[in-house]
């Protein structure tokens, strides 16, 4: 189960909305094609047609594939710790099925806990906190576990 | 097949080089071809030239020589030396010059590629995403999933670009490194490690070239251009920076570029001796070997087990150490790898000299936001 | 004479466009070139495109279609519209491409003209030098002191430039100044004043060139392209951001590349009905005009006075306002003179339409580091 | 007469040296066709040729053209005045006989006082101070007057 975040403040808007403290993430339907883009886009590289409407994504998928960011980003544009405080963590493509691939940070950065087709599901993510004290929160995927829960 | 001709190469060495700016780099490459071909910068018709962190290419006009002669700027990223010769085969087969010249250098600083890219916005980059090396990482790992390549592989690959790079006097990286020492440097993003990735460095490479049926002027070794293809990416294709992807799959702009180069060429790859790859990363050769037409998808594990990729062997890729042992100058890097194959056809290639009097040799840069540019260059 | 036709343009308004980036107005401007012959961007077999300040031309393919096809950027400061549009001549005229595109767009702050330039080192800008206005301020003085053009001149080149801006809906300034108002405005680099020196801007324009043989294919009023020269500056040419300057003089690119495109072409300035002249100030256009072969030195002066130079005159120069009344978004600025003489060939150019049927038309564009491109244009 | 300067710190390394407080402009010239450069350079545009020698300048010449800078530079990288301390400072190219034009401020500014062909000789000019209480010098031209000085 996840905290609850106290003071959660997106990343970024447009990007996704927090449904009770879950991240949605907001992307794009082509009304020709129906091509998904994330995030949100006016124009279809697919079919060029310039008509989208807005669609929330799927918040569950499969781990299309992955890799482990074990040196700290430059920061900025970096919001999370660096230096001594920073861990390795987990970035991939999580395939939404029907839509499209997503990249999202992975909750888990063990390469022997990461495997293709794993069941994924969005969870929010703490960065860091601003200079109000609140928690800058982005989207992540976290494992599926067997009873059905985010691990 | 093009009517055009390479009748003088020159390079800068590749590297680090303090006090010594890129624009500096890319005029001593300038003079070391109009000397190879003993040409003066006055009998250039036109330049094609770029750079993509050095300044802007035409202002080395006042240091080599002010001609009033016409000289176009390009810039594609990773594939601005393909871009500059495939613009400069243009120009003259258009009949707008018979003999010009196509520049590529480069300085950038340490750690100049680890975020870039127009898409990095704040979000994007503030969640700790839009890192290059994520990219390459997750693409071979997705690769190797399903095309059963395993790590070993990709040290193999690593290994052999120092220990061709360490035959290359013009090379930067030129200590040979054991697969193991590959294996075991510093993992960046898993299943790459250091000594697996391309760094970015310095360095500046020219060619002369004219109309075919007028090389013998120039040179008794012309080198032929059969081929010089560009493409960019297709909808369904894997790029760098990307915050999603479509599920429709292409397989991208490199087997775009190599089928239009072979049909132009009218060769097919059983045909190529020699082959220059783009190896930002050692994941990038294996999937590049497949994508150019060398192998199937999968056959790179048994091909690097036979050695078949070596100097000596049946098809020798990266000759010269490639982008790991020379490093990565953004606007130099196609054109070295041109400028090896001439060697190569020439037999100038000194100890990395592939055997066997090789005829034709291929070259395949590729660079973000999803272009590839490929040459086939014959005797 | 070049064997290529534009069979379609398309231009997204000059201004100040908040909220719009430079990729964008590029992209209108392209969907608009499309609509205008028909075509798709499926249908384009090549791409050249430009932008200095807005983004790698080549990235709008995620934005109007990911069809793979060769998309080469060119950067030649405010000659890059010229850059691009020979490219593309040479493209077709080599055979590469029958069908493609030229691009150019931008996107500029405010002031972003002030400082630039390769040579702005520390020692020369910290000094009070390095500004462009400097330059221009210092070559119209000499060329008056020689030539014996008279302040009052200079303001009827301004004058008129807002007169036919005004009637331009494109145009960025569109409210008309007298003589007066241009003269008396802030003096900036002595003897130009405010309204007398073009801005910074945005916009982009977009144009589909053919084979000339197949242009009926796409619209029933092709305009032939019949030269497109570039040339860079010879030793001795008098250059912006330059801390010392040769005895020995030059005439400067625009008069080869004049020359050139008018050898090219097979006509001489006598023939041409309408003009686009590089216009970065008032001065500029008045040497511009001698330069490229329209006068003798000096003759500008009574031309002026004549009115020879109106929409209604003997030759109409910068009938679209120019970049005085158009600002000037580096990429785009060259293509849009291409893009204005084409409406004046096909009879569409509205309120400031060149009377009795104008058949050939001819663009100049000029820039840093001492680059001019030439077009020739007829029916 | 020019004061003297207490303190005087060039602009920059390379482009004069100070004799006797007199700036003298450090140039180089093709030893293959003769052609003079200023600042120093390798590689000669007008030969191509790669062997130069350092040479001093001219410190007389006659002005080739001129302007007017009417409004403040930007600072950094101008090291003059700005905002309201700024005063309009003429510009020009003064040819050097035999060498070359050089581009420098000039220490006048009225457009009534300024004549191409004048003759005009090189000056120190302050352009501010430094954080250590130094004068930042570089180099300017001054009218001659009647007598033989600069005005
Ligand atoms: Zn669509
Ligand atoms: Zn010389």
């Amino acid at each position: 189960m996840t905290t609850p975040i106290a003071n959660p403040v997106a990343v970024a808007d447009g990007i996704f909305t927090l449904n009770d403290g879950q991240p949605v993430l907001l992307g794009s339907r082509c009304t020709n094609c129906d091509n998904h883009m994330f995030p949100r886009q006016h124009g279809c590289p697919r079919c060029m047609f310039n008509e989208q409407v807005d669609v929330e994504l799927a918040t569950r998928g499969t781990l299309w594939t992955w890799t482990v960011q074990a040196f700290p980003p430059k920061a900025p544009p970096y919001l999370g710790p660096v230096g001594d405080d920073f861990e390795p963590f987990g970035v991939g493509y999580v395939e939404l099925p029907g839509q499209l691939r997503v990249e999202a940070r992975l909750t888990e950065s063990d390469p022997e806990k990461l495997q293709i087709g794993m069941e994924m599901e969005i969870v929010p993510f703490v960065l860091g906190t601003d200079e109000d004290g609140n928690d800058v929160v982005t989207y992540a995927f976290a494992p599926v576990t067997q009873n059905g829960d985010q691990s | 097949m093009s009517d055009v001709a390479i009748v003088g190469i020159g390079m800068h060495e590749f590297g680090r080089h303090d006090g010594i700016s890129g624009m500096d780099q890319g005029v001593t490459a300038v003079r070391r071809a109009l000397a190879d071909c003993g040409q003066q910068w006055s009998d250039m018709e036109f330049a094609v030239g770029g750079s993509m962190d050095a300044g802007a290419a035409d202002t080395m006009v006042s240091r080599v020589g002010l001609t009033g002669l016409p000289f176009t700027n390009v810039v594609n990223g990773c594939a601005t030396g393909g871009t500059a010769l495939a613009q400069a085969v243009n120009t003259i087969e258009s009949g707008a010059g018979d003999l010009g010249i196509a520049i590529g250098f480069d300085k950038h600083e340490k750690g100049a590629f680890r975020i870039k890219g127009p898409r990095g916005k704040d979000w994007y980059g503030g969640s700790g995403l839009a890192l290059t090396t994520q990219f390459f990482g997750m693409k071979i790992n997705r690769y190797m999933h399903e095309h059963g390549i395993t790590r070993p592989t990709l040290a193999k690959v690593g290994a052999k670009a120092f220990r061709n790079g360490a035959l290359n006097p013009m090379a930067w990286r030129r200590k040979p490194l054991s697969e193991e020492e590959v294996a075991d440097s510093l993992m960046l993003s898993y299943p790459l490690t250091q000594y697996m990735f391309c760094s970015p460095g310095e360095g500046g490479v020219a060619m002369i070239l004219c109309r075919a049926d007028k090389a013998k002027q120039y040179t008794d070794r012309p080198i032929y251009l059969k081929a010089a293809a560009v493409r960019t990416r297709k909808f369904g294709s894997f790029e760098v920076l990307a915050p999603s992807i479509a599920l429709e799959h292409d397989a991208g702009p490199t087997s775009a570029a190599s089928k239009a180069a072979f049909e132009q060429a009218g060769i097919g790859p059983e045909d190529v001796d020699v082959a220059q790859l783009q190896d930002t990363e050692a994941g990038a050769e294996i999937m590049h070997m497949a994508e150019n037409g060398f192998c199937e998808h999968g056959e790179q594990e048994q091909m690097l087990a036979n050695g078949d990729t070596e100097i000596n062997g049946r098809l020798p890729v990266n000759t010269d150490g490639g982008c790991l042992a020379n490093g990565e100058p953004i606007g130099a890097s196609g054109l070295r790898q041109v400028y090896e194959n001439v060697l190569q056809l020439r037999g100038d290639a000194g100890e990395r000299q592939v055997p066997n009097d090789p005829k034709v040799a291929y070259t395949h840069v590729y660079g973000a936001p999803g272009i590839s540019g490929v040459t086939i260059l014959s005797r």
